[in-house]
């Protein structure tokens, strides 16, 4: 196919919306996210390096693993000397903490702050509960495994685990970065309908776009 | 003569006096008519003069020296038309009065304010 | 000339024969009673003709055979043949309204009619006192009995209040006529020739205040309100017109008989009546009653008049008494006449008159003229009036006159306004076209017939002057047409005008290119905006080149009165033209009552300023004389209520917000400018024949503080007109303080924002205009994320702000420059300082302004809304353009800017190619563009480069705390943007100066409803005030 | 060709003061840091930071007049710093000082706030215009004192032109602004207090209140230049300040060692002081400030 049809075709490929009622979807864009190839080698290489020097955390705490992220910046553990900062807004962050369990209304409000982060974009997940529920396995009202929603690219496990586990998280994400392994955005662009079905499945109030620009 | 002209001033102060102080509008009128009666002395006995004769060119007059004998006619010319006048004026006054206690059956003045400010 | 006897003789006949004629046939009695009315004024008329052909002096006529004093002597001149000639014709016209009335009355009614006009007649053509005491009872005695023609209880008890107070003023009288004869020997007014002086002056007082009694002057006139009210429309108008005009001719010819003191106080009491009926006229919702009040007001004024023109030259006497009479004459009795064909009472009832077109013009003819504005009779008198008092140092008489005239005009305009504009239901009870309408539209034209002829022969204006009227007549004539053909029309008109002027009228200095340019020019392209309009548009056309016009006529004004003429005529369309808006009532009526206290001011400025030499332009005149510092005061302060100074700034966010969306940009770009001109022509007398106290100094501040009020007031507004409003008064509050500094730089940048701010804030109310247009309001809270929709407008309320605020490098820039600099170089620091605050100030309205309408959150309801009209972006784009070339090239700008200042200044200001260098700093626009275009473009270009993938998304798509958005409504920030900032000001943010003028209306309006509570409808009462009167006023006397 | 030498000049010198922004930033975020006890970031992070959002892969604008915003914003500053001398008698430090004077400088300085305020409007974000209502009302306070400090020395020195001014205080500390005229400079740097938006004048930015205001929307290339700016614009007004009051500068170690002593008058203050709510603010610098700035318009003027 050449270029040219395939733009043509991208543009077709709009976002239904159905979750909004009619008046609403012309407030919310309707693009689908694409997958972003990586620039030149060595330009690519530059700015990963730059990237995990200058990590930047959306401050949403979505579970009780939000109190570690205070003795983190603060004088005791002070991670912003390796460059980790926080940042009020998913437009400027680029690492998303999930700390701990994720309950479904909040599973719905990190869908949203997932997307709206502009790539790359890195999600740690803090906790067993990420991982497969924890003490909440049984819940019905938390989500057990994070991975199924969002792309997630380093687990920290314990309950809670403590500030220098998460710096060590911090820590691989950071070598992760530098190799250019981290590609979360790019994974959730391809995989975009099975994420969507998955949120859709627990989300029973959908009452946003079907992607969060 | 000066005392009819006190006497005009009189009638003419009582005239005005009934006309502010009594209520009932033929009483007003009838204040009107003392105080008009007042003015008619007062322009009579300003033309009079002590010993002289009515204005009147009759036989009792010599016509020729009558300047001298008879009073100022003039006052007496004006007061007739006065009287004329003010006899027009206390008629249709009246009219006016019966006109309005056919309408509210009242003579007071006070009954009549319907339009103000 | 026919022995005037036979108009007495022909009315006592006619008086005998009508009852045999009735019995014959009503129609023949009708026929009869018509034509003595007429045979009546074919006489007085021959008569007038013959001394106009001829000037044949006063003829007397005797009767009896002998001459006087043995005999009543009837005197006739031109004065008298004037007067009757009036009376005559009103009396024939009112006669022919009433015939329908007549036909079904019984037939004393028109017997008492002639007897009425023979009255009055009668009055005015004797020379002897005790005749004329005849004739006087024979008026009231008929006139009293004519009021009976309604036969109400009103009427009635009215009819009986009159008949107490005429009787106590005939004993005066008659007492009175016997005294001067007792003291003097003879009753004829030529053969008195003895001083009344200590108790003799009793003699003489006593007839003067009998005829001040049936003048009707304050306080001694509640049954005369009585009557006005309750009697019939045409016995009103008799009442009005006829017989107070004889007894005030009978005033005017006892008057050498009194002595000047008295004479003085009843000028005074004249006056005072004036003042006194129209602030009580003020509560008045009646409108026979008000029509009373204004009637008798306009007695004193004419009573005023007569006594205080006693010394001058019998021509200008003439215009001014004669136009006060003549003035009253027609425009109360049309107002009468429209009252009897209302048929209601209340002022607001009147909105029936909506129904019949011709009578609703001749309305506004009539109000017009009572309230003074050219062409009309009343205009020239007052002009006149005012100028002589001032010779004769009487400040006291012009303060009561022309405050008391500021009442009538708030009442008259309020009335007017509410019968435009009030709602009026078609099924109303609507006036058909009859006889009476045609009257009543031959009463006001003949009206403004007079006032034109006035003009051209008496004064000899120019074609120029009269311009703006005959636009108004001739559009007028085409109004059928759609509005587009008239719209072009009127721009070729403008065209040639301006054409016309700059060729042919050849300008005398420089400025007044610059003023045509914004006045003409300006006009010429904001009325691009106008070619929008769809339907016929009736009447907008011609009001708006009368307006045009009239600015033209500004400029090239000769003499004060060519200038006030030109002022008022720019008046009169202008208030017309904001009336025009759909909300307008109040806002409209303000603006008149402001123009009109301002005309009035400048009315009393010009008085004072000594006479110009020569016949150049204003602007060169004004050079050579020495203006009096009262003069500087009173002008500049009406030229600056027009601009819209703090203090006076009230009528400017009402006017502007509104007057039609069209109509505004005039209002603000230009018509503000015209406070400005006048202003600056002012300043100009002044720099070479300064005044001792530095008064401009003081301007200068207020100037400083309109700026910074003006910005404040902007940046707390929800309506983006009024913004705009509030915005061109910071703006003109910027140009005052700077012609106020009376430097060469301080002109410069006057001039310059002058130009600056035609263009930008044209731009601005016609973008806005559009918008309203699209989306049918003006609270911009309810607008929002126009830009995706209005991406034209946008740009050029952007360009229009960026140039407003005054941020390089557009020409906004160029004007904040030249005012520092000057206001540094003049050593007002602190002025400057100030300047400063107010222009940081408005970034907060300029931001609100284009933040709350094109950007945030657009609303559901403005989903289909389209970019605006083409016809309104031209204009915009005109002057967008006209921005960025003299953005670039302010040289194009400074330099005859420059030269124009440096007329009256020495200039220190050097340009050097694009750099122009004060004592100060300097400045090269051209550089500094090519810099921001340098500096704007290389973080451009590396956006580019950078910015990735980009998505374009949509107004939602916002973080919202992991939320989303509720509405739009709710996540759009407009309402009260600035709270903090009200609050921070705290006790400052109040609205005092708009608490001051509420409360003036208010205390005006209260002892208005004070003073009238002595009309307490108590016959007897009223005997008490004027038995009151007659002592108090002979002790005061004495 | 001398007006490409001119380019290059420019180039240079905004490369300078950019660089030497970002790393007073860096060394702020350093001191706050000692401040707090911590270590801190490297000097440099600021420079990482502007690397890193730069080589964000994708972004999303809300429309032409966002896109543009923070271009206003960078010409803003970039025109600020070149209408101004920085280094007197260095020619290539000269700029376009020859194209205006103070008074251009100052309303340049609104150019980039424009700019930037209309494009955070089209972000449709409440907190934007919160942000620039707070924003524009502080500037308006500010700038009274700090007029009254320009007009003082404009007294002073009887001329706008920066360079003049900067002349007429060569030869000796004593000469500087700082001692001739101290209550300018006193009401000045009050003002400047506000210009730089630390607390207590914090107000704009206000994280915990409107999470960093106006630029809540900006990401990837549009918060770096955002970014970029703040740094070189930061310079600017500090290379004002030091031209103004403290005796200008005549060679780059000079400038940096003023500039940084002015800057850190703020920087002390913000650490130490807690946030003014909004009406608090704008009544701080109408009152005290504005009446020194009078005052010393009046001691200049007439006394």
């Amino acid at each position: 196919m050449k270029e040219k049809d395939i733009k043509i075709i991208e543009k077709e490929m709009k976002l239904a919306n159905e979750g909004l009622p009619e008046m609403e979807r012309d407030l919310f864009a309707d693009d689908r996210p694409s997958r972003i190839e990586p620039l030149n080698k060595y330009l690519e290489q530059f700015l990963n390096w730059a990237r995990a020097r200058s990590l930047w955390i959306l401050a949403y705490g979505t579970g009780c693993g939000a109190i570690e992220l205070r003795p983190l910046m603060t004088a005791r553990f002070d991670a912003f000397r390796y460059g980790i900062a926080g940042r009020p807004t998913p437009r400027q962050a680029n690492v998303f903490i999930i700390g701990g369990y994720a309950s479904l209304k909040t599973i719905k409000r990190i869908v949203r702050s997932y997307e709206q982060m502009q790539g790359p974009k890195y999600v740690i997940a803090l906790g067993s509960c990420t991982i497969n529920g924890g003490m909440y396995y049984d819940s019905y009202n938390t989500i057990n495994r994070i991975d199924y929603y969002i792309p997630v690219d380093i687990y920290v496990t314990g309950c809670m685990p403590r500030p220098e586990s998460l710096i060590a998280g911090f820590n691989g994400l950071k070598k992760k970065i530098q190799a250019g392994q981290c590609d979360g955005m790019n994974k959730y662009a391809d995989n975009f309908d099975w994420y969507k079905a998955n949120q859709k499945q627990i989300i029973k109030d959908w009452n946003m776009p079907d992607y969060n620009w | 003569m000066i005392e009819t002209l006190i006497l005009g001033f009189i009638l003419l102060l009582i005239g005005l006096y009934a006309m502010l102080s009594q209520k009932n509008i033929i009483k007003i009128i009838l204040g009107f008519s003392i105080a008009d009666t007042g003015v008619h002395i007062i322009i009579v006995s300003l033309g009079y003069l002590k010993g002289r004769r009515a204005p009147i060119l009759d036989s009792a007059v010599d016509i020729a020296n009558s300047v001298k004998e008879v009073v100022d006619p003039i006052p007496s010319a004006l007061v007739l038309t006065a009287i004329v006048i003010g006899l027009a004026t206390t008629a249709l006054m009246l009219v006016f009065a019966a006109e309005l206690h056919k309408r509210k059956a009242s003579f007071s003045i006070d009954d009549y304010k319907e339009l103000k400010w | 000339m026919v022995n005037p006897l036979y108009l007495i003789i022909i009315s006592l006949m006619a008086g005998f024969v009508l009852p045999l004629l009735d019995r014959v046939n009503r129609k023949l009695s009708l026929a009869t009673f018509i034509g003595v009315l007429l045979a009546n004024t074919v006489i007085t008329g021959f008569w007038m003709h013959g001394f106009i052909q001829a000037d044949l002096g006063t003829l007397s006529f005797s009767t009896a055979g002998f001459t006087a004093p043995l005999s009543i002597n009837f005197q006739l001149g031109i004065l008298e043949a004037f007067v009757l000639l009036a009376i005559n014709l009103i009396g024939l016209l009112t006669g022919i309204y009433l015939l329908k009335k007549f036909n079904e009355s019984p037939l004393a009614g028109m017997i008492l009619f002639i007897m009425v006009v023979m009255g009055a007649n009668g009055l005015i053509l004797t020379r002897d006192l005790f005749n004329a005491f005849v004739f006087m009872e024979i008026l009231s005695i008929s006139t009293i009995a004519i009021i009976t023609l309604k036969r109400t209880n009103e009427s009635l008890s009215s009819g009986f209040k009159y008949m107490l107070a005429s009787g106590i003023a005939s004993i005066f009288f008659l007492l009175g006529v016997v005294f001067i004869y007792f003291f003097s020997g003879s009753l004829n007014l030529d053969f008195i020739n003895i001083n009344f002086t200590d108790y003799r002056l009793i003699a003489v007082y006593m007839v003067a205040i009998a005829l001040l009694i049936e003048l009707k002057m304050f306080p001694v006139n509640g049954w005369a309100l009585d009557v006005y009210e309750s009697t019939d429309a045409g016995v009103a108008t008799i009442i009005s017109v006829i017989n107070s005009t004889a007894i005030a001719f009978m005033f005017y010819k006892i008057m050498p008989l009194l002595p000047s003191n008295f004479l003085y106080i009843f000028g005074i009491i004249g006056a005072l009546t004036y003042l006194m009926s129209n602030l009580m006229g003020l509560k008045q919702e009646n409108a026979r009653r008000l029509l009373g009040y204004s009637s008798i007001g306009q007695m004193g004024l004419l009573l005023a008049s007569i006594i205080f023109t006693a010394g001058l030259e019998p021509v200008l006497r003439i215009m001014i008494v004669g136009g006060f009479f003549l003035n009253h004459l027609i425009a109360k009795t049309g107002l009468f006449w429209i009252s009897g064909l209302i048929k209601k009472e209340k002022l607001k009832d009147w909105r029936v008159i909506r129904s019949n077109k011709s009578l609703m013009i001749m309305f506004g003819i009539f109000i017009f003229a009572l309230s003074g504005f050219p062409p009309f009779a009343g205009f020239w008198a007052k002009w006149e009036f005012v100028k002589s008092l001032l010779a004769g140092q009487n400040i006291l008489i012009i303060a009561l006159i022309l405050l008391g005239s500021l009442f009538e005009v708030i009442y008259m305009f309020r009335w007017f306004i509410q019968t435009v504009k009030g709602e009026y239901k078609e099924d109303e009870l609507s006036i058909m076209p009859s006889g009476k309408v045609i009257l009543t539209t031959l009463l006001g034209t003949l009206g403004f017939g007079l006032g034109i002829l006035i003009m051209k022969n008496y004064y000899g204006f120019n074609f120029l002057f009269t311009l703006p009227i005959l636009s108004l007549l001739f559009i007028y004539l085409i109004d059928f047409l759609p509005a587009k053909i008239k719209g072009i029309m009127s721009l070729g008109g403008l065209a040639y005008y301006g054409y016309y002027l700059y060729t042919l009228v050849q300008f005398e200095n420089p400025i007044q290119i610059l003023f045509g340019v914004i006045f003409l020019v300006g006009s010429g392209v904001n009325l691009i905006s106008t070619l929008n309009r769809s339907e016929i548009s009736k009447g907008f056309y011609g009001l708006l080149m009368m307006m045009i016009f009239s600015f033209g006529s500004l400029l090239i004004a000769r003499s004060y009165l060519e200038f006030f003429l030109s002022w008022e005529l720019m008046t009169i369309a202008s208030f017309l033209l904001i009336l025009r808006g759909k909300n307008a009532q109040k806002a409209s009526l303000m603006y008149m009552i402001f123009s009109i206290a301002g005309a009035y001011l400048m009315m009393v400025g010009f008085g004072f300023a000594p006479e110009l030499i020569g016949s150049s332009a204003l602007i060169t005149g004004l050079t050579y004389v020495q203006l009096p510092l009262i003069s500087i005061i009173l002008l500049a302060l009406g030229f600056m209520i027009k601009s819209g100074v703090l203090g006076v700034h009230v009528w400017l966010p009402e006017a502007h917000a509104e007057a039609e969306a069209d109509v505004s940009s005039f209002i603000s770009a230009i018509l503000l400018k015209a406070g400005i001109w006048g202003f600056l022509l002012v300043a100009i007398s002044v720099v070479w024949n300064a005044p001792q106290f530095d008064v401009y100094y003081w301007m200068g501040w207020l100037g400083v503080f309109t700026a910074l009020v003006g910005a404040f007031l902007a940046s707390f507004q929800e309506d983006a007109k009024r913004l705009l409003a509030y915005s061109s008064m910071s703006q003109v509050g910027y140009i005052i303080a700077a012609i106020s500094m009376l430097s060469h730089l301080g002109w410069v940048s006057a001039f310059y924002l002058s130009l600056n701010h035609m263009m930008f804030k044209s731009a601005l109310f016609i973008a806005i205009a559009g918008v309203y247009y699209r989306t049918h309001t003006r609270n911009m809270y309810e607008m929002g994320g126009l830009i995706k929709k209005m991406p034209l407008s946008f740009i050029s309320v952007l360009i229009s702000i960026i140039a407003v605020s005054g941020v390089p490098p557009l020409s906004g820039f160029g004007s904040k420059w030249l005012m520092y600099s000057s206001f540094i170089e003049r050593g007002w620091y602190l002025q400057a300082a100030v300047l400063f605050f107010a222009s940081a100030v408005s970034f907060l309205y300029l931001y609100r302004l284009i933040h709350t309408i094109f950007l945030g959150q657009a609303k559901y309801e403005h989903k289909d809304v389209k970019e605006a009209p083409v016809w309104f972006i031209i204009p915009q784009y005109i002057f967008i353009g006209a921005i960025m070339v003299l953005s670039t090239f302010p040289n194009l700008l400074i330099k005859p800017l420059s030269a124009m200042a440096s007329q009256y200044f020495n200039s220190n200001i050097v340009i050097d190619g694009y750099n122009v260098y004060s004592s100060y700093g300097h400045w090269n626009g051209n550089l500094i563009m090519l810099v921001t275009m340098g500096v704007f473009i290389v973080p451009l270009f590396f956006l580019i480069l950078f910015i990735g993938k980009i998505t374009k998304v949509k107004q939602f798509n916002i973080v919202y705390a992991a939320e989303r958005p509720e509405s739009p409504q709710t996540t759009h920030v407009a309402h009260n943007m600035y709270a903090h900032y009200r609050k921070a000001l705290g006790g400052w943010g109040k609205p005092r100066i708009w608490d001051f003028w509420h409360g003036s209306a208010e205390w005006a309006h209260t002892m208005g409803d004070f003073f009238r509570r002595i009309y307490s409808g108590n016959g007897q009462t009223y005997l008490l005030h004027i038995i009151l009167f007659f002592v108090v006023v002979f002790f005061l006397g004495v | 060709m001398d007006i490409f030498i001119k380019i290059i000049y420019a180039a240079i010198s905004i490369l300078v003061a950019t660089l030497y922004g970002l790393i007073l930033i860096g060394i702020v975020h350093k001191i706050y840091a000692r401040v707090h006890r911590r270590i801190g970031p490297p000097v440099w992070q600021p420079i990482l930071d502007i690397i890193q959002t730069h080589g964000r892969k994708v972004a999303t604008s809300h429309g032409i007049m966002f896109f543009l915003g923070p271009v206003f914003r960078m010409a803003g500053g970039m025109g600020t710093y070149l209408f101004m001398p920085v280094i007197f008698g260095s020619v290539v430090f000269s700029n376009y000082s020859m194209a205006g004077d103070l008074l251009l400088v100052m309303y340049f300085i609104f150019f980039g706030q424009l700019g930037m305020a209309l494009g955070a409007g089209e972000g449709g974000h409440p907190y934007s215009p919160l942000g620039i209502a707070r924003g524009l009302s502080q500037m308006s306070t500010f700038e009274l004192p700090f007029s009254l400090a320009v007009i003082s020395i404009a007294i002073q020195y009887q001329t706008l032109n920066i360079t003049t001014i900067v002349a007429a205080q060569q030869g000796g500390m004593l000469n500087w602004t700082l001692f001739t005229n101290p209550l300018a400079v006193i009401a000045a740097m009050i003002s400047l207090l506000g210009m730089n938006m630390h607390s207590p004048f914090s107000l704009v930015l206000a994280p915990q209140e409107i999470p960093i205001g106006p630029p809540i929307e900006m990401n990837g290339s549009f918060l770096g230049i955002l970014q970029t700016n703040r740094a070189l614009f930061a310079s600017a007004k500090l290379v004002l300040f030091m031209n103004l009051f403290f005796g200008g500068a005549t060679n780059l170690p000079i400038m940096m060692l003023k500039t940084f002593s002015i800057y850190m008058f703020s920087v002390f203050i913000g650490a130490a002081f807690p946030r003014f709510r909004p009406e608090q603010s704008f009544r701080f610098f109408l009152r005290i400030p504005t009446l020194i700035g009078i005052l010393s318009v009046i001691v200049i003027a007439y006394l």
